[in-house]
């Protein structure tokens, strides 16, 4: 049997068998035996990946199930290298739920969200071994209902979670619908629906027709992936979905709308002209900025990091469309540069977000609620998980030895490189890219000390972060192991190459430029090469001699009370907060994110010229979604009431209806 | 009975089947109405008895005798009934005033010649020529139903409708199958009288037979 | 089984039960009503087993072929289950005292009699008997509507009759047109109007003549299924009827007479070409969807809200037919039977919700899935299968005729359709997940007592089978598979 | 010479002449006016005597203050070994334009952190500001060398200091004079100069490096202070050599290295003089304007590169 089969019916199978079990076990053992199955199948859906991205290919064909179209699977190294990543996020999402929906089997440890959770995990990792377009059409949708539901698991406990599920549902369904227009219309025309058959066919079509198709499947996995201005379910229900789901959303979901985006761009369309990664590109280098400004500003943790997911997306879209751009002016070897940094970025982003967000999780679990503000000295009750989450921290504000910082450092020496003979629009967009990355990564800085050191250092700022405990062990297992694919990617990222190689063939860009140094990277062509593992090895090793040589010099530590200004002892309320961090920074973008304040001053009752209170409130709302969204969502209800007006009651009113339809249909017998 | 009388009295009966129907647009009365219907079924039946004739069918003829005596007997005294019960609908309230109503049959009528051709060009006989009259009297039967206040009008329009297809089928076809006819006869019998025990429910539970009032299932 | 036996069977089955019901207890008669349905269910499968090849059965007035036979099971399925969960809900209703003794007896009796006509329409050979046949439907289910007596279910009565009689009569009226044309080509009485005679000398039909029928006919059998701008009565008469009334009104009533159009379309097609046909019901289908998405957005009441997703539904049935084609029709079949599953557990689990919060208003539900769970999942569930989510059904027939449109040049159509689609699936998703969700409302007085959950397992399981059905069929078809291709063959004009 | 040793002494000579650097740029105010000023190994005896200090941690902090003055003096001894100070050859496969940053930005977050562990305003305080300048400034010297590496063709920083040493007339181009422009505001933000910040203050309101430090006693402020040294001259030193590049060893000849020694720490000094002079004729920026100089220089950076990236 071919492995690949053997992984992928693992997984399914696996997860079929979780999701029964939750609904037959008693609710004491529900979460073990579900996150114990479900982290075994997302352990088989890992070993199916590798298999696939060796490059021994499969493909399956079950016509009887999926009534009318049925079912083909069709692996390949790109396949391979998305299915690792569910896989992986799927394992670790597994151990942590033993512990995290363990509690009094409600909310994420119920039988409903028990019983979705497998079906979501298997549903995701079907989706980039779909073969045709029928069987991606349904086992995305599979995945798109199966996460509504699990965003849904808390509404019972804040209202927020029903305005979350329905924003997440219009828009997912909309992606759904641009992706089944699309993709049907590429089918039809084509003449075929299998992704063999559109492959060996696509080169024939007309320019319109492709560009109309590339454009509606854009907008579909664009949508999942979270790029702005696509986003707004994104920061919602990544927000108000259990953290497990988060988990899931974040690392392994929204990379499958990449994985689409590579999948029909590169590999059923076969590249295209040049407008189409520009606008991919200029897509990227909106949702990095917007994404990034909003996390920096953002005062809840999960939405923080759902916005950075945005961030992140926008970077993998801006080297997909460079990735585009190159090629079309046939630098190959930039082209694969770009696409091997997309790569890298997509499987570091998965490991660095499970892992916050499980530190997330973890958090939220702890102290009950997610406001930055409410945070803080977690660092003292909880301190594997403040290591783990400051690791995960380092990844994503892309800072050497990070993971992040690899693939980060790879995409801008794309950049660097536009290759002779380049044309104006590539002349100009790569050094703007540069600006968006640099920007960018400041930013991202900037975000992931306020998250960390806000939400985890200092004195707790509330009474349910001051009586926090740490997870039980299974959630640090999960953390762990996600630290460990965080550290492990950011010492020895070239071991990926000759998989990236395969992928980067598979999607006709040649091979990877990567070479494969003694454990760093080195670039064909170009003179420019890493070596984390060292640079890892040196920031610890010399942090270590100065830390000792300096402790030899002189005398031992003492603890000693801060300077209180002479004014009794610091509490709580003096700390910074997040949003006295962020707002320096949100007074440079004030243009850009136009924050609602609001300060109330209270005077005293005996004189106006004293002051007994002040209220500061900010919000700062989503621009796009207000300028983009609200007035769409404003004329459909205000046509729906209008439209009201249709079924008024009266029965002459619908006998008129039917006499004109009548009158039309004899009209029209009459004339031809 | 000559071919060419026989012909020249099926003109006349459509004629008049036509002229009952503008009648029934134009009176007000619902008594008169009533009448007019009555009426309109009789000139059907005579219809259909001359179709017969012509065809010397003796089935067709047991058709045009049981059309007769539902829609020129048991339909009118249903009505009659309805009527009786329901004291306060004595005139139609019409919700297009006469002159546009009968501006707008004149319109319906031009579009039933029009529509017809294809039936008038199919049938077999000469009788065929008058089928656009049934088409018409359907179209101004729906015009009826969509215009008239009262239950019982709304009632008329929907008999009108039928009586008008029924006048095309005898006059494109000769009539429907026997068993065709029974089963459609006996549907509209029966809908007749669940209408009629409606406008009963109606007139018991809002108090009139205004059909304006029945503004409470809307969106 | 005997052949002959089966076709003779599912119109024979509901008029004896009819009978019974009038006689015998309530609960026996409620039991019998079941077992009548499983036998036009069961009748249906023999006679999908014997025309699955192609062959075709006839007997007197009555005939079966693979299309016939799918429509049964369709029938006979929904049916099964409506019924089964009438049982239920005639006992919460008599319990509550909100129905007499009497008036249970008269609604079992009606609900059979509307289920024998609607066999009886699927199984006639002859045109005419069809039409005597959905009219009679209108009829009986009259009654039906107006069950509970209140001004609204009055009103709701007297617009479905007098809508659905203009309508149907026009449908006549169209016959009458085919009747013409068919004796034109030298038929005579009854044969002239039987579907056989019709579909062998379809080609020697008077085009003109049947493109005036095309015409009618469509908008006569299209006012009983729920076309618009036809389709008036339909959410006035859906929310005021009995749940499992209008489970059968909604989940069968209008694919039995979309099921009409689809066999005149046959002979139409060859008579005429099929483009004329396909205008109209393009026109229909996008008028359709169009109506529902828009009137479903401001939806204030929950059962209007499923009756609008019927039209919806209508809409895409519509779409499907104007597409033609084996996929299509295949997906067309598939869908009337996921849809009719699906809804029928819809209006079953609306029936409850109303029973439990005595208020048709979608404000007055609140927070169900914490207050009553079951009722909520399966309320859910089957809104979730009706907005066409994967696993259910809906999903692949969904899919199905949105490929065949494409691939038949139709993309257009099948792109502006989705888009109304999608305006329709947010509305529902908006209204339900208010219903649904969120914390059980502080005051316990505005729903009253959850009143005794609606009587336990026993109300759960038509339910549950419901939506086991419409997910398997959503996975795999099985021996279904076969009956649907050829079902679709012969919608497909052969 | 072995490129370890070379390491081993660039950054040896760049940690011991960080402190002098800072004394030239405290003596030369004070000579302009008019003051005596402090010696110029003056800081130098600071270090030393903190150095045998006992340190002091606020009750409420963690690891995350004991670490972070290693982890500053960590990385900015990290690019002080492998930057194209002293020597233009690629010393480890040669420092990285990008890792270069990273580190530098990695010293910073660890002092922001050690700011907020404190739990005090001013630690917070300082962290924020210190952040939202090193927000705007990474980008700005990433972007500004860029200018230069488009031309090269390679962010390795040795590269681009031996192609302007060789043949100049390939690297520069008038872009580049932006280029120098935006990186000198940069190098006076990261550094905490004069108009972003003023190294001499200790008043609440306007001080953001000294707020961050304010707990820090003893050995921890000594290593924080010298690796704030440290990182003046290694900007300055980038500044230099990236624009200015003459005199820099091209190999691992004794003697070349000990003329680019001589040449850097001249180059450096030099620098350091005229950037302190400059400081005497400036005022301190209201804190609120930063980020106007801030974008200002993000922009003649973005501009440098747009420009050599067309002119390639």
């Amino acid at each position: 049997m071919n492995p690949i089969a053997a992984g992928l019916a693992a997984t399914t199978g696996l997860a079929m068998c979780a999701s029964v079990a939750a609904i037959g076990t008693p609710s004491r053992w529900r979460a073990r035996v579900v996150g114990v199955l479900t982290a075994v199948s997302g352990t088989a859906g890992v070993a199916a990946g590798i298999a696939a991205v060796t490059g021994i290919g499969w493909r399956a064909e079950l016509p009887g199930v999926l009534p009318l179209a049925g079912l083909t699977l069709d692996a390949d190294a790109l396949s391979g290298w998305f299915l690792v990543i569910v896989g992986a996020v799927t394992t670790v999402v597994g151990i942590y739920t033993i512990g995290y929906a363990g509690g009094d089997g409600r909310g994420p440890g119920s039988g409903t969200s028990l019983t979705v959770l497998p079906v979501f995990t298997a549903a995701m990792a079907l989706v980039p071994v779909a073969g045709s377009v029928p069987t991606l059409l349904a086992v995305w949708e599979l995945m798109a209902v199966a996460s509504l539901l699990l965003v849904l698991t808390e509404h019972r406990h804040r209202a927020a979670v029903r305005s979350a599920g329905v924003w997440y549902a219009a828009m997912t369904q909309a992606g759904f619908v641009a992706l089944l227009v699309g993709l049907l219309w590429l089918a039809a025309a084509t003449g075929s629906v299998s992704f063999a058959g559109i492959r060996s066919a696509a080169g024939h079509l007309p320019a319109a027709v492709t560009g109309a198709v590339f454009l509606l499947c854009l907008a579909g996995f664009a949508s999942k992936a979270g790029a702005v201005p696509l986003h707004p379910w994104l920061p919602r229900a990544h927000a108000e979905a259990p953290s497990h789901v988060s988990m899931l959303m974040s690392a392994a979901m929204v990379k499958l709308g990449v994985y689409g985006i590579l999948r029909v761009g590169f590999d059923l369309l076969g590249g295209g002209p040049r407008w189409w990664w520009l606008v991919v590109a200029a897509l990227g280098a909106l949702s990095a900025l917007y994404g990034i400004m909003q996390a920096a500003v953002a005062g809840d943790l999960k939405r923080l990091l759902a916005f950075s997911t945005s961030e992140n997306i926008g970077l993998i879209l801006l080297g997909i469309g460079f990735t585009g751009v190159l090629a079309h002016a046939g630098n190959t070897l930039a082209a694969g540069l770009a696409m091997t940094a997309v790569l890298l970025h997509t499987v570091n982003h998965a490991a660095f977000k499970t892992l916050l967000f499980a530190g997330a999780g973890s958090v939220v679990r702890a102290t009950g609620t997610r406001h930055l503000d409410q945070l803080g000295g977690l660092v003292r009750p909880m301190p594997v998980t403040t290591a783990f989450v400051a690791t995960g921290a380092l990844a994503a504000a892309a800072l050497p030895p990070g993971n992040g910082f690899v693939s980060e450092w790879l995409l801008l020496q794309a950049f660097l490189h536009p290759g002779q003979g380049a044309d104006t629009a590539l002349t100009i967009a790569a050094p703007l890219a540069v600006a968006v990355v640099a920007l960018t990564t400041g930013v991202a800085v900037v975000t992931f000390v306020k998250a960390v050191g806000t939400g985890f250092l200092a004195r707790p700022r509330s009474d349910c972060a001051a009586r926090a405990v740490e997870s039980p062990a299974s959630m640090l297992t999960a953390m762990g192991v996600a630290a460990a694919g965080c550290v492990a990617l950011a010492v020895v990222p070239a071991l990926a190459t000759p998989a990236l190689t395969r992928v980067l063939a598979g999607l006709q860009l040649g091979g990877t430029p990567v070479n494969r140094e003694v454990l760093g990277l080195h670039l064909a062509g170009t003179a420019a090469s890493v070596r984390p593992l060292w640079l890892a090895v040196g920031i610890v090793a010399v942090t270590g001699t100065v830390a000792v040589t300096a402790r030899s010099l002189g005398r031992a530590r003492r603890r000693a009370i801060a300077w209180d200004c002479g004014d009794g002892p610091l509490t709580a309320r003096m700390e910074y907060t997040a949003t006295s961090f962020a707002e320096p920074l949100q007074r440079v973008f004030d243009d850009v994110l136009a924050p609602e304040r609001d300060i109330d001053v209270t005077h005293d009752t005996e004189s106006a010229y004293h002051v007994a209170a002040i209220r500061y409130h900010q919000q700062i709302p989503d621009r796009i979604e207000n300028r983009l969204y609200r007035p769409v969502v404003d004329t459909v209800a205000a046509v729906g009431t209008r439209a009201r007006a249709l079924a008024s009651g009266s029965v002459h009113r619908y006998l008129a209806y039917m006499l004109v339809a009548l009158v039309v249909v004899l009209v029209a017998g009459v004339i031809r | 009975m000559s071919h060419d009388v026989s012909s020249q009295l099926l003109n006349l009966a459509c004629g008049l089947f036509l002229l009952t129907a503008l009648g029934v647009l134009w009176r007000r009365q619902v008594s008169a109405l009533v009448s007019l219907l009555t009426l309109q079924g009789a000139l059907l039946t005579t219809i259909a008895v001359l179709l017969a004739a012509e065809h010397h069918s003796a089935a067709a003829l047991a058709v045009a005798a049981g059309i007769g005596i539902l829609k020129a007997g048991i339909v009118p005294w249903m009505l009659r009934r309805v009527h009786r019960l329901v004291p306060d609908a004595r005139e139609t309230r019409p919700l297009v005033n006469i002159s546009a109503s009968i501006l707008a049959a004149a319109g319906l009528t031009l579009l039933g010649y029009a529509a017809a051709r294809p039936l008038v060009a199919a049938a077999s006989s000469a009788s065929g020529r008058a089928t656009p009259v049934g088409l018409a009297v359907v179209l101004i039967g729906f015009f009826l139903a969509a215009t008239r206040q009262r239950a019982i009008s709304q009632i008329i329009g929907v008999l009108l409708i039928d009586n008008g297809i029924a006048a095309v089928a005898f006059l494109a076809t000769g009539g429907v199958p026997l068993v065709v006819e029974l089963g459609v006869s006996a549907d509209l019998a029966l809908a007749v009288l669940v209408l009629q025990i409606l406008t009963n429910r109606l007139h018991a539970t809002f108090g009139s037979t205004d059909l304006d009032e029945l503004r409470e299932l809307h969106d | 089984m005997r052949p002959t036996v089966a076709l003779y069977a599912p119109a024979a089955a509901p008029f004896l039960a009819a009978a019974f019901a009038a006689v015998l207890a309530w609960r026996t008669a409620a039991w019998a009503s079941v077992l009548a349905a499983a036998a036009t269910l069961g009748s249906g499968i023999a006679l999908a087993a014997h025309t699955a090849h192609g062959s075709t059965l006839t007997s007197g007035f009555l005939r079966a072929d693979a299309l016939t036979a799918y429509l049964l099971i369709a029938v006979g399925a929904v049916a099964t289950i409506a019924c089964w969960a009438g049982v239920s809900h005639l006992r919460d209703e008599l319990t509550a005292d909100a129905t007499a003794v009497g008036a249970a007896r008269r609604y079992l009796v009606l609900v059979q009699l509307f289920l024998g006509c609607m066999c009886l329409a699927v199984l006639a050979d002859n045109l005419g008997l069809l039409w005597v046949a959905v009219e009679a439907t209108t009829i009986v289910t009259a009654f039906l509507v107006g069950h509970r007596r209140t001004r609204e279910s009055v009103e709701a009565a007297w617009k479905y009759v007098v809508l659905c009689s203009v309508g149907i009569a026009i449908a006549f009226l169209g016959t009458v047109c085919v009747y013409a044309a068919a004796v034109a080509t030298g038929a005579h009485g009854v044969t002239a109007l039987n579907w056989t005679y019709l579909h062998a000398h379809a080609a020697e039909l008077d085009p003109d003549l049947i493109r005036l029928a095309a015409g009618l006919v469509l908008l006569g059998f299209g006012t009983k299924a729920g076309l618009a701008p036809m389709h008036s009565w339909l959410p006035d008469a859906h929310s005021q009827a009995p749940a499992p009334v209008s489970a059968l009104m909604s989940g069968v009533l209008l694919s039995v007479a979309f099921y009409a159009i689809l066999r005149y379309k046959t002979m139409t097609d060859i008579a005429l070409g099929p483009d004329y046909t396909r205008t109209l019901l393009l026109i229909a289908a996008l008028a359709s969807l169009a109506v529902a998405a828009l009137l479903l957005i401001a939806q204030r009441d929950y059962k209007r809200l499923l009756a609008y997703s019927s039209i919806e539904h209508m809409g895409l049935v519509a779409l499907g037919t104007a597409v033609g084609g084996r996929l299509a029709l295949a997906s067309v079949l598939l869908h009337i039977l996921g849809h009719g599953l699906a809804k029928a557990v819809a209006f079953c689990s609306a029936g409850k919700i109303l029973h439990t919060v005595r208020s048709p208003h979608i404000d007055a539900v609140r927070g169900l899935a914490s207050r009553t769970p079951g009722l909520a999942a399966h309320f859910g569930l089957a809104i979730a299968a009706l907005l066409g989510m994967p696993p259910f059904a809906l999903f692949s027939s969904e899919l199905g005729i949105a490929r065949a449109g494409w691939a038949g040049g139709l993309g257009w159509a099948v792109a502006a359709a989705f888009v109304l689609v999608l305006v329709a699936f947010t509305a529902v998703a908006r209204h339900t997940a208010a219903m649904l969700l969120g914390e059980q409302p502080g005051s316990p007085s505005t729903g009253g007592e959850p009143a005794s959950t609606a009587g336990g397992g026993q109300g759960w399981l038509p339910l549950a089978v419901g939506l086991a059905a419409a997910v398997a069929l959503g996975i795999w078809l099985g021996p279904l598979q076969r009956i649907l291709d050829a079902a679709a063959l012969i919608a497909g004009g052969s | 010479m072995t490129p370890w040793l070379v390491a081993v002494a660039q950054a040896a000579l760049l940690a011991l002449a960080a402190p002098l650097v800072v004394g030239v740029t405290r003596a030369v105010p004070a000579r302009l006016a008019g003051r005596a000023g402090g010696r110029i190994a003056q800081p130098w005896r600071d270090l030393c005597k903190q150095l045998r200090k006992q340190p002091t941690s606020p009750a409420d902090a963690s690891m995350f203050f004991v670490a972070a003055p290693a982890v500053m003096m960590a990385t900015s001894l990290i690019v002080a070994a492998t930057g194209p100070f002293i020597a233009a050859t690629s010393l480890f496969g040669g420092a990285d334009l990008i890792v270069v940053v990273g580190l530098l930005l990695l010293g910073t977050v660890a002092l922001a952190l050690a700011g907020l562990d404190t739990g005090t305003a001013f630690g917070g305080m300082g962290a924020s500001r210190a952040m939202v300048i090193a927000a705007l400034v990474e980008p700005t010297l990433l972007l500004a060398v860029f200018a230069l590496s488009f031309r090269v063709g390679s962010t390795d920083l040795s590269r681009i200091v031996a192609a302007g040493a060789t043949e100049p007339a390939r690297v520069f181009t008038p872009a580049s004079l932006l280029a120098a422009a935006a990186l000198a505001i940069a190098t006076l933000a990261e550094t905490g100069r004069i108009p972003v910040d003023n190294p001499a203050t200790h008043l609440e309101l306007t001080m953001v490096h000294e707020a961050m430090v304010l707990e820090y006693s003893g050995r921890d402020l000594a290593l924080v202070e010298w690796a704030a040294a440290l990182r003046l001259s290694i900007l300055l030193g980038l500044l230099a050599n990236l624009f200015a590049p003459w005199g820099v060893a091209t190999s691992l000849d004794p003697m070349w290295l000990a003329v680019g020694a001589a040449v850097f720490i001249g180059k450096v000094c030099g620098l350091a003089a005229l950037l302190s002079a400059g400081e005497v004729w400036t005022a301190k920026l209201r804190l609120f304007r930063v980020p106007e100089l801030l974008a200002g220089s993000f922009f003649l950076g973005l501009l440098a590169v747009l420009a050599s990236a067309i002119l390639a």
